[in-house]
């Protein structure tokens, strides 16, 4: 059987990879993609520990696929949204860099 | 239960191999005389003057938006087209809501000009 | 169990890409010269002979194998190799889920003829045809050529929109048959229903019982007779997918030369060119088992023809029989759809490119998600639903 | 180690690496799109090994084909762009913070192993039937607000990209 501890493991290392995409890359499209990575990891977390406690045949619990079904539904929203933003920044500022849209900042 | 997938599998690496095998022969087989002009991107015979990646119309980008958008409502249909039946009025009251809004932003698009090519 | 499936496996891909996929090419270009009267396609010979043209394929295939491979300049080429392999494999795996025959039982064996019963099979096609995507994208970006890109931005926008209709317009067909299994789908339809029932279940209208040949009237258990429209809205939304013609706006060769595959030659744009031809027969198979009824017999199901056999034979050998028979129904059917997308294909002009979006956005969709809420209500009211 | 197990580690590596080839592609950020597809298909190879068959579906048909088309259709419509990494002060605190992820993420791991082994799936487990069930009897007011959210999306993305603004 698979072990759980290493799908737990897959999903930290997954979360750890879109962290460190969101810091490090100043490319707004790569940064939305790291985002997509860490909701994914969670996403794997749930479909395990929803595994682990699956209910019986009579009454069969899903809670943990359900939430996977509502985060990727929110996921699509973001990037939606999100791509609107991206086009804005490109239309004003002519670039992907997130640094550029930094007038709020003053 | 998951020996249902093993002609996923199996269809999958066959088409790989065979694949692979196509464009093997086709690399070994096929000449190569290159020189800068065949190399040439098509221009109708004149030389290129700018970069083919330019910016795209936006309505591609909103067809895409949309394409994401309905893609999501689709996988809520999906579940419950299967089992309908069991959920009764209920269950085609609850997806009537469910469409409802959508329906409305479709025709929010297409009273904005989004959906005019 | 795996030696079996990678038998099956091996069977419908050599049917499919082995023989089906050069007769169609065969077909396409005699039913072109049909429609066109001319002769057509019968160049390549053997020592003088053409049979008719069959050797074609054949040609083809060696002449794209010795070609040069060129790859244009700028071009990313690790992307550029990648995209006809993404827009192949999609296309040929596709056949996984779609049913050649029922199963049959040879006393304690099973034998099932499809390679991967999945659960959700019909899903699994759009999962794979979503897939499909990335392979004009790919080569629109990869070449470095504008009228690649112009092409592939066609194509995704094109491939994008119609896969929403796509998803809807088969809701209805599987809230009829109840399984998203393509298989269990085919099983459903081998039966026959009382055409008039639906007639008398929904107004309470009774016939006169000088017409009650109307009324006992039975009609396969197809889904092109349950769900009409949806077949409709299922076939255009599926040939816009596999962009021939008259939706074949994102290589129209008179605006932008060849669209998405402009920049590839040899076997690169054979893999482009094969699945397209794998795509007419997945369709075909597809069109075939949700809506006219798969491998079965229409009047004769898989029972009343064991049964029908076996009394005379024994149950053995009408098993196999049966299992001959379904197949050959499937081919048959295969090649009645395969030949209206030929039809089709020769008949309608290309749309214009605003016409195919319009259809899509404007008409298709609305009338989806109409067919879904209509079949929904009907088959409540129908069956008296709490 | 049996077949399954074998498959997980498999997709395993495909997942990482995929992500790897995510967050690495420095030069090109359709290349970076493609490695998030592996991961994401990939991802739904594992689901299926757990039990989650519909969603694996969803997820390729969501994540792989719909989300990624869209981050395509991004860069296709800026054209691409070479990135640096971040300038002088800045790295070394993006460094430092890389530094504290990977840590909060090992002592995390290091808390939760030592689960038991997964016990057998109900009959019927994660397939269509009992997702319908479970999202339009329990959870029909999150179907209710997901349309919500939806139309948002469209009506946000619509305004955002229609109109110019400074």
């Amino acid at each position: 059987m698979i072990p759980l501890d290493h799908v737990i493991g897959l999903s930290a290392v997954l979360f750890s990879l879109g962290v460190i995409g969101v810091l490090v890359r100043r490319n707004l499209i790569v940064m939305l993609m790291s985002v997509e990575l860490m909701l994914n990891a969670a996403n794997l977390a749930f479909i395990a520990f929803n595994r682990l406690w699956p209910g019986t045949d009579a009454t069969p619990v899903l809670d943990g696929q359900v939430f996977v079904l509502l985060v990727i539904t929110v996921a699509a929203a973001e990037v939606a949204v999100g791509m609107g933003i991206l086009l804005a920044l490109f239309r004003n500022r002519d670039s992907a860099d997130p640094e550029e849209a930094s007038l709020l900042k003053w | 239960m998951l020996t249902e997938y093993t002609g996923v599998l199996v269809i999958l690496a066959i088409s790989l191999v065979l694949i692979a095998v196509l464009l093997g022969i086709h690399l070994r087989v096929g000449p190569r005389r290159e020189f800068p002009s065949k190399q040439d991107p098509f221009e109708c015979g004149e030389r290129p003057v700018t970069s083919p990646r330019r910016r795209i119309a936006v309505k591609f980008y909103v067809v895409a938006i949309l394409f994401v958008v309905f893609d999501v409502e689709a996988i809520y249909f999906y579940p419950w087209g299967t089992v309908f039946r069991e959920l009764g009025w209920f269950g085609y009251a609850s997806i009537l809501v469910f469409t409802l809004p959508l329906v409305v932003g479709l025709f929010y698009e297409w009273m904005k000009g989004g959906l005019d090519w | 169990m795996v030696v079996a499936v990678f038998v099956k496996t091996a069977f419908i891909l050599f049917v499919v890409i082995g023989v089906l996929a050069p007769i169609i090419t065969w077909v396409e270009r005699k039913q072109s010269a049909l429609m066109q009267n001319r002769i057509g396609a019968n160049r390549a010979s053997v020592a003088g002979m053409t049979f008719i043209g069959l050797l074609h394929p054949a040609a083809d295939v060696i002449k794209l194998l010795v070609k040069e491979d060129v790859v244009p300049a700028g071009a990313n080429r690790v992307l550029h190799l990648l995209a006809p392999v993404m827009a192949a494999v999609p296309a040929i795996i596709a056949f996984a889920v779609i049913p050649f025959g029922g199963s049959y039982h040879f006393g304690e064996t099973t034998i099932e003829l499809v390679v991967a019963n999945l659960d959700w099979g019909l899903l699994y096609i759009f999962a794979i045809g979503s897939l499909a995507a990335y392979g004009p994208i790919l080569a629109g970006w990869a070449s470095n050529s504008g009228w690649s890109f112009l092409g592939s931005l066609r194509a995704s926008a094109q491939m994008l929109s119609y896969e929403v209709t796509l998803g809807f317009s088969v809701v209805g067909v599987f809230m009829v048959f109840q399984t998203l299994r393509l298989t269990d789908m085919a099983i459903a339809q081998d039966t026959t229903f009382r055409a008039f029932a639906f007639v008398e279940g929904l107004f309470g209208l009774t016939l006169p019982a000088s017409l009650g040949w109307i009324s006992a009237l039975r009609l396969p258990n197809w889904g092109i007779f349950l769900q009409p429209l949806a077949f409709v809205l299922f076939l255009t939304a599926i040939m816009a997918e596999n962009k021939r013609p008259p939706f074949d706006t994102p290589e129209g060769e008179s605006e932008i030369v060849a669209g998405y595959h402009t920049e590839y030659s040899g076997m690169r744009f054979g893999l482009f060119y094969m699945s397209e031809f794998i795509g007419v027969v997945v369709i075909a198979g597809l069109i075939t088992t949700i809506f006219f009824g798969g491998w079965s017999v229409p009047y004769l199901s898989q029972e009343m023809i064991i049964a029908g056999v076996g009394h005379f034979f024994g149950v053995g050998f009408a098993t196999g029989f049966c299992m001959l028979v379904h197949f050959v129904s499937f081919m048959l059917k295969l090649a009645a759809m395969i030949w209206l997308q030929m039809a089709l294909r020769w008949t309608l002009p290309r749309f214009r490119y605003d016409q195919v979006m319009n259809l899509c956005w404007k008409i298709l969709l609305p009338l989806s998600l109409a067919n879904i809420l209509v079949t929904g209500a009907v088959i409540l009211a129908l069956e008296g639903a709490a | 180690m049996n077949f399954p197990t074998l498959l997980f580690y498999t997709f395993a590596l495909l997942v990482v690496a995929g992500a790897v080839g995510t967050i690495a592609n420095i030069r090109n950020t359709v290349a970076a799109a493609m490695s998030l597809v592996l991961t994401m298909v990939s991802l739904a190879g594992i689901y299926v090994l757990l039990g989650a068959h519909m969603i694996a579906v969803f997820q390729i048909m969501v994540y792989g084909g719909a989300i990624v088309v869209l981050f395509l259709f991004a860069v296709m419509l800026h054209g691409d762009e070479h990135e640096e990494l971040p300038p002088g002060r800045m790295r070394l605190v993006k460094a430092a913070s890389v530094l504290v992820a990977i840590c909060v993420m090992a002592g995390l791991v290091r808390a939760l192993v030592g689960f038991p082994e997964l016990p057998a799936a109900p009959v019927g487990f994660g397939r269509a039937r009992q997702v319908g069930i479970a999202l339009y009897s329990d959870y029909v007011l999150l179907v209710e607000m997901v349309s919500q959210v939806l139309l948002a999306a469209i009506v946000g993305a619509l305004v955002l990209a229609k109109r110019k603004i400074d």
